[in-house]
This record gives structure tokens, C-alpha cells and sequence, in this order.
């Protein structure tokens, strides 16, 4: 749950009750017209107040949600979309996939390894929720200056955090994102990915059909955890404003989490549950309306039967509680004592809390006594929508950075600087180096499936029983949000489907993790539409379903708004492991090619963050349709095995692509290339350039011929380089582009860029650990 | 008839899964031994797999000791039945007292998640028979207690009767276990542990089927017991 | 002057405490019955060198309150140890 | 009757105690100095319902040997709480 409403009060004592609650005057008369007519009383007001906060409400974003394709067109692969607890596509052999990502940047915020544990804990719940087994985690990460004292902190508790969770369930954290930029000093992202299997007999609906079943609560007590999380209620004080009463921070359990999983599968499969729902944000408000509502029913619910873990709660307290490591279910009444018994033999409180009524409301009884009673709708699919309004900002490009000179940084390299120095300086940043300090703090290999882990791109699970792999990227480009959300959001989906489909795999859905600022002002609600649009432009330029997601608004801080970054995450399908294609560099020999032409434009780069770019520079152009074409070229070249390697062109441009495949490469040992790039703009822009749907390739040389034909043949761009050999990577530069440059350059500059593998190595392994002081650890 | 092997469920197991794949793929039938049950369904071996036994919250291995499967299991050992711990599996036997010395928290006081390469000390166990060569295992380990400890005097003496099962090869020591131990054996040599997961790296597609020949020669090892009616023991140096 | 404290620091009144709660589940097994309210928190002893003993308890309440302890989820408390040693319960 | 007991578990002497050295580590950062011989252990708080006061504190006693240290690394000290939480050094 986010800090989801901005302060309201300066004096909470002088604010009427809804106000301190973050309800509006307007929304509250929108309340009052749901409960025809009358007021709500204290107990419905802060279940309103809950669910009608931006963050189970999607009041701001839930019409732009609505422009998303949504499968259905012909994609009878999908079984569950938007609105259930998790996406779940099918894939063939009677077996589905389940997965969705969602935030806890604000939890994180306030106490960075608690937040980050429960945001996994939070996420793995709606994949169970579903029938599924979570097999994986992905985490994406976003954080401010590495180098400073705040970013450390939230750093090792973050990651202690996800880790601490994830481990100890034992669901494989197999990839992730980490990224800094100055806007998230103030307000760092956590954004989780979890991917589970199920059985397509065994998917199970958030739902309470039946009047008459039995609403049972499993897992832990209820606590005052996570009271104050949801809209304002931190300040809002009811009669007691002792803070040290109200901890708002949630402790997780993963302990507890592994045996609500367990117990969860457990009932599914012995087909004892109607309708399964985690509890997490809005907590039994929130479980019991959702899911009476999409049963069309209502439900009655004795207070007095909710287990809690601490005496003197108020209703209130009981009904919005976001204790962690709950789950609700439906169950016939006959189902009782079976469904008691499997919560039993795995140590969890079990108590029927209510019935499923008829009527559609959720009706609160304490000791007799109806203490509340709201249409089950009134408070999700009936919640308030805001048509919030959207304006560009006046000054949509930043000025250049002080003291930069414009005309000179384009074409840095030739400037008197070697562009092996600049690679070596690229791999070696914060956000290029290699994240091993971070992932090896995560079980990546628990349940022995997993085939590619964090390090190397997407990440690679297998499916026992099957010849199959599912694949997995999270990815987002808040660089290019930052000057243009559409294009950000466009390239984040371009990049990590690509890096799905160059293993192979051909993406099934995308699912995301809106994270931006106060939809209220005009500039930050332009930039969530504009960001939306981009999602759904490419989305159905691949002809992929948004299967699911999540939205966090009012990531501001005093120290600004952050980039907008609409994270993706895609699960691809790979029919079978065996041929799936990696991005090392595999033998000596092997002919090198490029798919794809660079286009000019290196704002947003991670080129022009190390060297400032010119003032009048944009970033690089995006077209969809040779994105598709390119990753339709990946996936052909891998299905008829002409690929030693593939790896796509992002961060840090083709120089970087290059020098990973080299780092990589010969499992592992690294093996250098030789190789000859014309440069069709500029060295800067072709070297370090992040212009999308490029690839570099690898195969024997005897298909080269065959690999430049497909490409060809899918209307790509195809240039062979060189090949692959020795211990440096050694890219001269040639072509057009190269010889306006040359007369520049004087004699102090190589006509190459030349350098050891192992400097390379020692530059990205050692990155991390310098930008965050972690070299002693 | 295939071999059976039990595998110790806890609340909190999570490497059950990985114990079933590599017995299964080392020609086994694993069984389930849920911790509340006494009964060891007549298997021939028993698998204590890793994860975090009743949250591991206090100390790794802890609880799960006084659990009513561990009573059998430690008969089971004390009549010579081959014990196979692994991560919290080996912290469960060393807290037991069925391996000798302790845990303790890694030395960067992190979690460590990676592919570690150990060797075997000792080809002549039942842990170790089927094992090629003494030539470095690669396999993963993922822990957060694994820094093995006992005192001077105990090393030199693990080490003088061959106990010292697996050490972590030349600069993989992930978590300061003195004396770079990554397993260990008891004197009669039918319970042994370590903190690596063998189980998990036995399918080249995993990335290592190194560990294969660990858990081939743990499931001989219990089969021929079987097929002997008595304890396949071997004597300690 | 040298002073030994400790510094007790438990999970704060109505914050979760998963490992209470995993040792109270465990009982059970060891057969002990009427044990309750378990709470897990870190003892942290240390010696402070200072001009005198409120020197030294200002650095030690320093290092409680910003590094030892997490003030949103945790309380803590100091105890002054050594001379003051017999005062606390029975060691083993 | 009920009794309230803390179990501190500290390392034992010549063991290893990682965390407290990257206390010590720490304090740098902090602009703190003269604070040494960092040891971090657990403290465990209970609540025993007994006959009596030696019963009582004959179950601490079992929970703190068997389940909350580990001889061979650790030893543990029984405090009395509450009715005796005055013996204890001042609260902060
Ligand atoms: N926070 C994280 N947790 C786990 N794995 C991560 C994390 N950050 C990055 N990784 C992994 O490190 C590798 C490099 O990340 P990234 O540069 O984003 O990959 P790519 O360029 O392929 O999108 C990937 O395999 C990714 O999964
Ligand atoms: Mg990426």
C-alpha cells in the first residue's frame, strides 16, 4: 500500500473526518449518492477512504487503463487479464503461466528492508492466489546517487529485503533491474515480478459465488500493521493520536508466506475452495468486496471472528489492517472441517469470518449489531474515476548541463578520446557494471529449474516434465521518459521483449508497473497518458496482450518527480530449452554480424549521462515495425538453429553489447573479437548510440550466408563485422562516418578501439561495488 | 525395484523440490518424510533437504532438531542408515549433534547465492564413491549460515580421521567456513552434510550436473544397505 | 574510563515478530508447555572509553539510537554492565 | 505465578563474531570513537506460567540450553524481568 494521497492538513484536529482520510468533499458526496443518500458512518468512511484511494481505486489511471489491448483479438491463449490478481496465459500441455509485477516504492522508502520483503511477499500472494506455484522473481530496482549515504542505505535494505523474502520461501530470484538516476533520490522504486505455474484445470477465480458459503480467513492474525498506509489515516487520528499505537510499518513473514503458499496449492488441488483472495492492500475491506463483487454477491461478516494479534482494536482497525500473509476463501459449508484440516497441518489460523450473501453488500455485524453495510461495488468496480487533465510541459528538453560545450559531445571519441577508454568507463558505471553484487545476495536455483539466471540477460527457467523454458525481462527506459514518456514507454516494451525473443522465446503478455508522479498536475498526468499510449502502441505493434499490472502515483519528493518509468515485465515461451540461444560470444572463429542500422540521437544515452550531449540532440527514433520484424528475425534464426549467440543492442550502445558478448563469452573465460564497424553517423552515435532493434549475432561461419539472408529476407539492416578470436576486442572504424571525424582527430587518437578482455572484465565486475563503497564488503 | 529415499519435509523446507529432481534423476524414488511423523516408511536413505526449517528464525537448523521425524532419524543413523544433509539440511544434523561442529553466520554477513566449486576429500565414502576423479565440483550454494566452525583442536581432529568430507576449492570459500569445509562425516561414516547443493546441479541444462555423482553414490550406497540387510559402512581412518 | 554496556533491542508493542512467534510454535516438540509472549530482539555489548561515565553513556545511547536499533520497527533499552553485572540475573 | 525472563545469547569468547566487527566497522561513518570489544548477540524475552518461581526459571532454564543457544558457540545468561526489572541497569 503507497502513501497514496498527498498531506492534507495542516491541524488534523480542525479537518473533518473525511478530509483527514484523504477523501475529498466531491468524493464524498460520491459516496453518499452510493449509500443512497445518507452519510457513512465512521467505519465506512475508512473503508471508503481505503478503497477509494488511488491505489486500489486506479481513480486517476483506471480510463487510460482502458486503451491497453487486452488480448481477445484471436489470442484465446489467455485466460485470465486485467482485473484478476495476476495474468495467467496459457501454454500448451494442459499447464498455464501467472505473472504480474507490482510496486512498494513507498513502503520501501520508509524502511527499505520490510518494504522490499513484503512487496515480494505481496506479489507472490496474487500468484498463488491463482492456483499457480510461484517459480520465479524478478526485481526491478531504481535508487538515486549511489554514492551517497541515504542511496546505500536503501540499497543493502532493499536488497537485503528481497532477498530475506524470496530466499526463505524458496522462489528463485532469476533476474531484476537495478538503475540510478538523481530522480528517484528522493523516492526509490521496488517494483516486483513473480512468475508461477499452474495447471489450466486448477486456475482459480478471486471470486465468492454461492450465497450461503462460508467466508474463511487463513494464515496470520490481524495485527495494526500497515494502519496509516493506505490514504492519509497517519494523520487522521480517530480518538487516540498516541503514534506509537499505530505502527504503520508491515513486518513480513515469509516463514508464514511459504506455509500460506503450501496450504493455498493444497486446497486448490483438493478442489476445496470456491474462490481464493490474498489480502493485501485495503485488507479485509478490500478481500471481501472484490471478491464478492465479481461473484455478484455481498457478504456478512462477523467482526468478532477475525483472529487478531492484539487486544483493543477498533473496527476500523480490524476491517483496514494490512497485516501480511492472509488469504481468504470461499468455502461450501460442507468443505469446512476438510478445509480446517489442510490449514492445520500447516500451522495456520483458520476461522470462518462470515457467510456470502445474496443481497450484494458487505454487511459488518459486531455482537448482533449491523455496524456497516456498502454495496460490495460502491467499493471497486462502482469506486470513483477521476478524468484528471493532462497538459505537456512548457520545456520539454533540459537544457545542456553547465559548462558543457554542445557542439564538441557528440562526437566525443574524436575529440582526443579513446573510445576503448569511454567502453571501459561505460562498463564500469553504476548502471552498466555487473549487478552480481546484488543478485548473489538471492537464491536464483532453488527448485532446480533454473536455466539462466541473473547476470546474462533474460532469465531462462525451465518446465520439468516438458521439453519447454518460460523466459523473463523486466526493463524500462526512464532516460527517454524523461524527455519523451511516449518513446520511454514504447522502448521499454521494445526492450524486453527483445531480450525475450533473442533467446528464442516468443513473448506471451506483458505485464507492468506504472510508476509515476501526482496525477493531479496537469505535466505528470500528461506523462502517465502519454506513457499509456506508448505501452499500447507497442503492444499491439507486436501483437501483444497487456495481461495485467499495477499503478504508482504520487512518487514525488521535495527533491522532485521522478522520471516516468512505465517498468515491463514479459514472459516469453520457449518450446524447447535445448535451443535456446544465449548472448556470449561462444568460439573462436564465429563470424560476428550486426541486425539493424543506428539511428542518430544520444539523449537519454548512457553515453551522454558519462559525457553530456548537445543541446539540440533528441533521443534515437523507435519504429515498431522493425522492432517486430527484428525480433521476428531472433526468434526464426534460433527455432533453425543458426545462432551461436545473439545479444541486443541497449545500455551503452554496440560497444557495450559487444563487450558483454566478450566478457561472456567462452563460457565464461571471455574471448575477444576482431572486428570492423562502418560508421554510417558518427563514432559516438554508432558505438554508444542506443537507437533500438539492433542485434549483434554470432554463428559459424559457414551460416553466415544464411543468418544475413534472413535478415534480409525480414527487411533488416545486416553487416557483417568480424569475427570472434583472441583476447581483446578490437573494433576499427571505417565507413562515412569515420572520415569527416578522422581529419578532426589529430595523431594523439587510436583509429580503433582496442582493448583486453580482461581490462574489460575487471571494469564491469569491480563497477558496482566501487559506485556504492562496497569494495570492503 | 528402485531405491527409496526419504526426504524430510519441514515447514519451511524449499529444496524439497530440488532433492526430488536429483533423486529422481540419480534413479531414485524419493518419499516424503513429513516432520510430524515418526514413521520413516521403511526407506532405505534419508535426504534432510535444504531451506529454512520452521523459518530458521532463531538459528539455522534449530527447531527443526526437536521435531518428532528427527528422533527416527537419528535411531535411524545410530543403526548406521545413510543420513544425506544438505545447507539447512546440514545445519539441522549439525545441531542434532549427528555431525560435529557448527554454523555459523557467513563472514560478509550476507546471503550468498552462487556457483561454488568444492573437492572431495575422500572417494571411499558412500557419499563419494561414484565420483570420477578428485577433481573440483561446480554447483551452487545459497545460504546465509554456512561458515562451518568448530575449534582448533576439532579441525585437527576432523582432519586426522578423515572427516573433512568437501572443501571449497582454491578461492571459492563463500563464507569464511574455517579451513575452507564445506561438508563434513561422522566417524562411522553413514551420516554426512554439506552446504552446497549437489542435489540441485545434476542436469547439464542447470548449468552443472557435477553434483550428480554425489547423490548417485548416496542412493548405491542406501540400496546396497538394503540389498544386504545391514548398514553399508565405511571405517573411519 | 572504560564502561561495558548493553544494549537490549526488541521488536517495538504490535510490531510482528516472526521469530516470537516460530519459537513459541516450537514448544511444543521440546514438550514444554506455559511459555508465551516470546519476543526475539539483539543484545549488543560493548565497552565506551570517555572522560566519564556520561560520556560514556551519551556515546553508547548514540550508537542505540542511529545504528544498533531501528527506531520504526524497534525499541531498545541500555544496561551498564561490569560493576553492575551481579545485579542481573544468574549466569550460566 | 508468571514470570517474565530475558535469555541474552552471546557469542563465546574466541568466536568469531562478524557483526560485531562491522559495528566496530561502522562507526567511522559515525564520527564515533572509543567504543570496542563490539559483541552481538540475541535476547530473548518470555513469559513463563508456573507453580512457582524455581519452576519457573527450571523451564528458562531448558529453553535457554536446548533451543535458544548452542553450547558449542554460545553461552546465555537468565535475567528475571519485571517485579525485577529494577536490578537491571537503567532503562533509557
Ligand atoms: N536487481 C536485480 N536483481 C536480479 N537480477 C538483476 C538485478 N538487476 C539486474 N539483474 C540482472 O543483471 C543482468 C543485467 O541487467 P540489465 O542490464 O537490465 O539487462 P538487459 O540489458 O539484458 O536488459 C540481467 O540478467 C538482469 O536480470
Ligand atoms: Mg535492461
Amino acid at each position: 500500500m503507497t502513501l497514496a494521497e498527498p498531506p492534507v492538513a495542516q491541524d488534523p484536529r480542525e479537518e473533518p473526518l473525511h478530509r483527514r482520510l484523504g477523501v475529498t468533499d466531491d468524493e464524498l458526496d460520491a459516496i453518499r449518492a452510493r449509500l443512497g443518500g445518507r452519510d457513512p458512518n465512521e467505519l465506512e468512511l475508512a473503508m471508503f477512504s481505503v478503497m477509494w484511494s488511488e491505489h486500489c481505486s486506479y481513480k486517476s489511471s483506471r480510463p487510460l487503463l482502458r486503451t491497453l489491448p487486452a488480448g481477445g483479438d484471436g489470442d484465446d491463449a489467455l485466460l485470465a487479464g486485467p482485473g484478476e490478481n495476476a495474468g495467467v496465459v496459457s501454454i500448451g500441455d494442459g499447464l498455464a503461466v501467472a505473472f504480474k509485477i507490482e510496486s512498494h516504492n513507498h513502503p520501501s522508502a520508509v524502511e527499505p528492508y520490510q518494504g522490499a520483503a513484503t512487496g515480494v511477499g505481496g506479489i507472490l500472494r496474487d500468484i498463488f492466489t491463482m492456483g499457480a506455484r510461484p517459480i520465479a522473481v524478478l526485481d526491478a530496482l531504481r535508487f538515486g546517487d549511489p554514492s551517497s549515504a541515504r542511496t546505500r542505505h536503501l540499497v543493502d535494505g532493499v536488497v537485503r529485503g528481497v532477498g530475506g523474502y524470496g530466499n526463505c520461501v524458496g522462489v528463485p530470484t532469476v533476474g531484476g533491474e537495478l538503475v540510478f538516476d538523481p530522480s528517484y533520490e528522493g523516492n526509490p522504486l521496488v517494483n516486483v515480478m513473480a512468475i508461477g505455474l499452474l495447471e489450466e484445470r486448477l486456475l482459480t477465480r478471486a471470486a465468492a459465488p454461492g450465497p450461503g458459503n462460508l467466508v474463511v480467513l487463513f494464515g496470520s492474525t490481524t495485527g495494526r500493521d500497515g494502519i496509516g498506509g493506505a490514504s492519509v489515516l497517519a494523520s487522521a487520528t480517530f480518538d487516540d493520536d498516541d503514534p506509537s499505537k499505530r505502527p504503520s510499518v508491515q513486518v513480513g513473514d515469509p516463514f508464514a508466506e511459504k506455509l500460506l503458499i503450501e496450504a493455498s496449492l493444497e486446497l486448490i488441488e483438493n478442489g476445496l475452495v470456491e474462490g481464493l483472495q490474498d489480502l493485501g492492500a485495503g485488507g479485509i475491506t478490500c478481500a471481501t468486496s472484490e471478491t464478492a463483487d465479481r461473484g455478484n454477491t455481498g457478504m456478512r461478516i462477523d467482526l468478532a471472528a477475525i483472529p487478531r494479534r492484539e487486544p483493543g482494536m477498533a473496527p476500523y482497525e480490524v476491517m483496514i489492517s494490512e497485516s501480511q500473509e492472509r488469504m481468504l476463501a470461499v468455502v461450501r459449508p460442507e468443505r469446512r472441517d476438510d478445509v480446517r484440516a489442510v490449514c492445520e497441518r500447516w500451522g495456520l489460523p483458520f476461522a470462518v469470518i462470515g457467510t456470502v450473501a445474496g443481497d450484494g453488500d458487505i454487511a459488518i455485524v459486531e455482537a448482533g449489531h449491523e455496524i456497516a453495510r456498502i454495496p460490495a461495488a460502491a467499493l471497486t468496480s462502482d469506486a470513483i474515476v477521476h478524468e484528471r487533465v493532462a497538459a505537456p510541459p512548457l520545456r520539454r528538453r533540459p537544457a545542456p548541463a553547465p559548462g558543457i560545450p554542445d557542439e564538441l559531445t557528440g562526437r566525443l571519441p574524436e575529440r582526443g578520446m579513446d573510445p576503448g577508454a569511454v567502453l571501459l568507463a561505460l562498463l564500469g558505471s553504476a548502471n552498466l557494471a555487473s549487478r552480481h553484487p546484488v543478485f548473489e545476495q538471492y537464491d536464483s536455483t532453488v527448485q532446480a529449474n533454473t536455466v539462466a539466471g541473473p547476470g546474462h540477460g533474460a532469465a531462462i527457467v525451465r518446465i520439468k516434465g516438458t521439453t519447454k523454458a518460460l523466459v523473463a525481462s523486466t526493463d524500462a527506459n526512464e532516460a527517454v521518459g524523461a524527455l519523451d514518456p511516449w518513446l520511454g514507454a514504447a522502448m521499454s516494451v521494445a526492450e524486453a521483449t527483445r531480450n525475450v525473443s533473442i533467446t528464442g522465446a516468443r513473448p506471451l503478455g506483458v505485464t507492468n508497473c506504472l510508476n509515476f508522479g501526482d496525477p493531479t498536475r496537469p505535466d505528470a498526468f500528461w506523462q502517465l497518458a502519454e506513457a499509456v499510449r506508448g505501452l499500447g502502441d507497442a503492444c499491439r505493434a507486436l501483437g501483444l496482450p497487456v495481461t495485467g499490472g499495477n499503478v504508482s502515483l504520487y512518487n514525488e519528493s521535495p527533491a522532485g518527480r521522478i522520471a516516468p518509468t512505465p517498468e515491463i515485465g514479459v514472459v516469453g515461451l520457449l518450446g524447447d530449452v535445448a535451443l535456446r540461444v544465449g548472448p556470449a560470444f561462444a568460439e573462436e572463429g564465429d563470424t560476428v554480424l550486426l541486425v539493424g542500422e543506428a539511428t542518430p540521437g544520444l539523449a537519454g544515452s548512457a553515453y551522454a549521462a558519462l559525457a553530456g550531449v548537445a543541446a539540440e540532440d533528441g533521443p534515437p527514433a523507435l519504429d515498431l515495425a522493425i522492432e517486430a520484424r527484428t525480433q521476428a528475425f531472433a526468434r526464426e534464426a534460433a527455432a533453425r538453429e543458426l545462432l551461436a549467440s545473439a545479444q541486443d543492442v541497449s545500455g551503452g550502445g554496440l560497444a557495450v553489447a559487444l563487450g558483454e558478448a566478450a566478457i561472456w563469452g567462452a563460457n565464461d573465460q571471455g574471448i575477444g573479437a576482431r572486428l570492423r564497424l562502418p560508421v554510417a553517423n558518427s563514432p559516438a552515435v554508432d558505438l554508444f548510440g542506443e537507437s533500438p532493434s539492433r542485434l549483434v549475432v554470432s554463428c559459424r561461419p559457414r551460416r553466415a550466408p544464411a543468418v544475413a539472408l534472413l535478415a534480409r529476407q525480414h527487411g533488416l539492416a545486416v553487416e557483417e563485422l568480424g569475427a570472434v578470436g583472441g583476447e581483446r576486442l578490437v573494433i576499427e572504424l571505417g565507413g562515412a562516418g569515420a572520415t569527416g571525424a578522422a581529419e578532426e582527430r589529430g595523431s594523439r587518437v587510436a583509429d580503433a578501439l582496442d582493448v583486453p578482455i580482461r581490462e574489460l572484465r575487471h571494469a564491469w565486475e569491480t563497477g558496482l561495488n566501487r559506485a556504492l563503497g562496497w569494495e570492503n564488503a | 525395484m528402485t531405491t527409496r529415499i526419504g526426504v524430510v519435509i519441514f515447514p519451511g523446507s524449499n529444496r524439497d523440490i530440488d532433492a526430488f529432481n536429483g533423486l529422481r534423476v540419480a534413479g531414485a524414488e524419493p518419499v516424503e518424510l513429513w516432520h510430524e511423523n515418526v514413521s520413516l516408511d521403511g526407506v532405505v536413505g534419508v535426504l534432510i533437504p535444504g531451506g529454512f526449517a520452521y523459518g530458521d528464525y532463531l538459528r539455522a537448523g534449530v527447531i527443526a532438531r526437536f521435531s518428532p521425524v528427527m528422533r527416527s532419524v537419528a535411531e535411524f543413523a545410530a543403526d548406521g542408515g545413510l543420513v544425506l544433509g544438505i545447507c539447512n539440511g546440514f545445519q539441522v544434523l549439525t545441531e542434532a549433534h549427528l555431525l560435529p561442529g557448527a554454523l555459523l553466520r557467513n563472514r560478509g554477513l550476507r546471503f550468498v547465492g552462487r556457483q561454488v566449486a568444492i573437492t572431495p576429500e575422500r572417494l571411499d565414502t558412500p557419499f563419494t564413491r561414484l565420483i570420477d576423479e578428485r577433481r573440483p565440483l561446480r554447483m551452487p550454494v545459497a545460504h546465509g549460515e554456512g561458515c562451518y566452525f568448530a575449534d582448533d583442536a576439532s579441525l585437527d581432529q576432523l582432519e586426522r580421521d578423515g572427516q573433512v568430507l568437501f572443501r571449497y576449492a582454491d578461492g571459492s570459500n563463500p563464507n569464511g567456513s574455517l579451513r575452507d569445509v564445506a561438508g563434513v562425516i561422522n566417524a562411522s561414516g553413514n551420516v554426512a552434510g554439506l552446504m552446497p547443493h549437489p542435489e540441485t546441479a545434476v542436469e547439464a541444462v542447470l548449468g552443472s550436473d557435477d553434483g550428480l555423482g554425489i547423490i548417485r553414490s548416496f542412493v548405491e550406497g542406501a540400496a546396497q544397505r538394503a540389498a544386504a540387510g545391514e548398514p553399508a559402512l565405511v571405517s573411519s581412518r | 574510563m572504560d564502561v561495558r554496556f548493553a544494549v537490549n533491542v526488541q521488536p517495538k508493542e504490535g510490531i510482528l515478530d516472526p521469530q516470537g512467534r516460530a519459537v513459541e510454535g516450537s514448544l511444543g516438540h521440546l514438550g514444554i508447555e506455559g511459555v508465551s509472549a516470546v519476543r526475539v530482539g539483539r543484545r549488543i555489548e560493548l565497552t565506551v572509553t570517555a572522560e566519564d561515565g556520561a560520556a560514556a553513556r551519551a556515546i553508547a545511547e548514540r550508537l542505540a539510537s542511529e545504528l544498533l536499533s531501528n527506531p520504526l520497527i524497534e525499541s531498545y533499552q541500555i544496561e551498564e554492565l561490569e560493576g553492575s553485572s551481579s545485579l542481573v540475573g544468574s549466569a550460566s
